[in-house]
């Protein structure tokens, strides 16, 4: 299930509902994403958002198809906020349940690494000197391509 | 008869650097989303970006796509920076 | 922080100590596992589980230093349960704090693979034919070894 | 002269199948964790798995240790089955 939502959310309610998802569960693995200054800028106090509306959607669904394809998914559950955000908020959830531990923490940082480089998503620093667009990080892509070269596991 | 035109969006940096969000383009034959980024371009000013030395990133339909990618009549292009969530 | 209890946990609370619990945090990845059977025996009803006091909250403490001196780990929580559980119980939760995801990811995983292999517990499972003890399985030894071999990431 | 003596103690199978929990035995020089498996396991009945076919680990003094690590007066060594927690 997927949200892209300027609300909130919260992550123990979200944790709780994927662990009453279903039978034959053993493994839940969530990560959480909180807003922090890039270290690029001094002064941060927040974050603007933009994303593209259906498109988001349609990639999150490809990548949550993705997942499930290479590992063991028993159900996954991502959120993605927009719009204004200060320090500390949470910005992204991504959980997902498994019947295993390692195709749990696999699915779920997959999500994660892909959300980065192929969801459609762009940050603004807000800081004392103005508004700034965040620089897509090499690093960020290299993780995501790294997915593409790893065989599935089991 | 009626024009074929096609839907053009910007977003993020480029949406606010264009002062664009949206534009509502002739669709011609056997064009190229590559085709429309140099068309744009040749507006000069801050349009000359779309061919620079940054990025841009290709969506039709609200899929992935690549200069090469055909376009056509009825078809949204989105052309934005690199993509920075999660 | 580590705790070792027969009482159940609320995962959802000890995720908002640790997103509550330090400045800079920017990824804060969990793990809960479950109680699910084994796949070796018919009509699992739940499992005991049996530990070493003492030593087992000294492992722990170990894996959690390993895992700050290979990763960026501004706090981890651990909670393991002992004594009798029914399926679908949760049995451990490993929760990890960090300024990037990768390292979020990379040390609750360690320490979840790790608390298989190093940590002094052994689990029972209760069926209608009785009980018996679960053996080790290879392929967690082979996950805790993997670690060994991998070279701090960063 | 007091009596120099270590604490032995079994977990989960091991404690069961020999049916305790544990025992305190005399130190003796030089001797291993290994030497107190072996004289264990000439006890006969269920404590000659001690040397069987499945392994057996080994804590002193609430660390992991080895056949060859020396235990002494005093010490807690645990004789286990392999953990199977998480």
């Amino acid at each position: 299930m997927i949200s892209v939502q300027t609300e909130d959310f919260d992550a123990g309610a979200e944790y709780t509902a994927l662990r009453d998802s279903g039978a034959g569960t053993g493994a839940i693995a969530t990560f959480t994403g909180l807003v922090r200054d890039s270290g690029d800028t001094q002064g941060v106090s927040g974050l603007f958002l933009e994303h593209y509306p259906g498109m988001t959607e349609q990639v999150i669904a490809g990548l949550i198809e993705e997942a499930s394809r290479r590992w063991d998914v028993r159900k996954a559950r991502v959120i993605h906020r927009v719009g204004r955000l200060l320090l500390q908020e949470q910005i992204v959830f991504v959980g997902v349940c498994s019947g295993h531990r390692g195709d749990a923490f696999a699915a779920c940082e997959f999500i994660m690494d892909a959300l980065k480089t192929s969801a459609p998503f762009w940050k603004k620093e807000l800081s004392e000197d103005g508004e700034h667009w965040v620089e897509q990080k090499a690093s960020d892509v290299a993780r995501g391509e790294a997915w593409d070269k790893q065989p599935p596991q089991n | 008869m009626t024009e074929q035109t096609l839907t053009v969006r910007f977003f993020a940096r480029l949406r606010e650097e264009l002062d664009t969000e949206q534009l509502t383009l002739p669709a011609t034959k056997n064009q190229t989303a590559g085709d429309l980024l140099a068309a744009l371009a040749r507006r000069g000013g801050p349009w000359a970006q779309l061919q620079g030395s940054q990025p841009v990133m290709i969506a039709i339909n609200q899929a992935m796509a690549k200069p090469g990618s055909a376009v056509k009549t009825g078809d949204e292009v989105a052309f934005f920076p690199p993509v920075t969530g999660g």
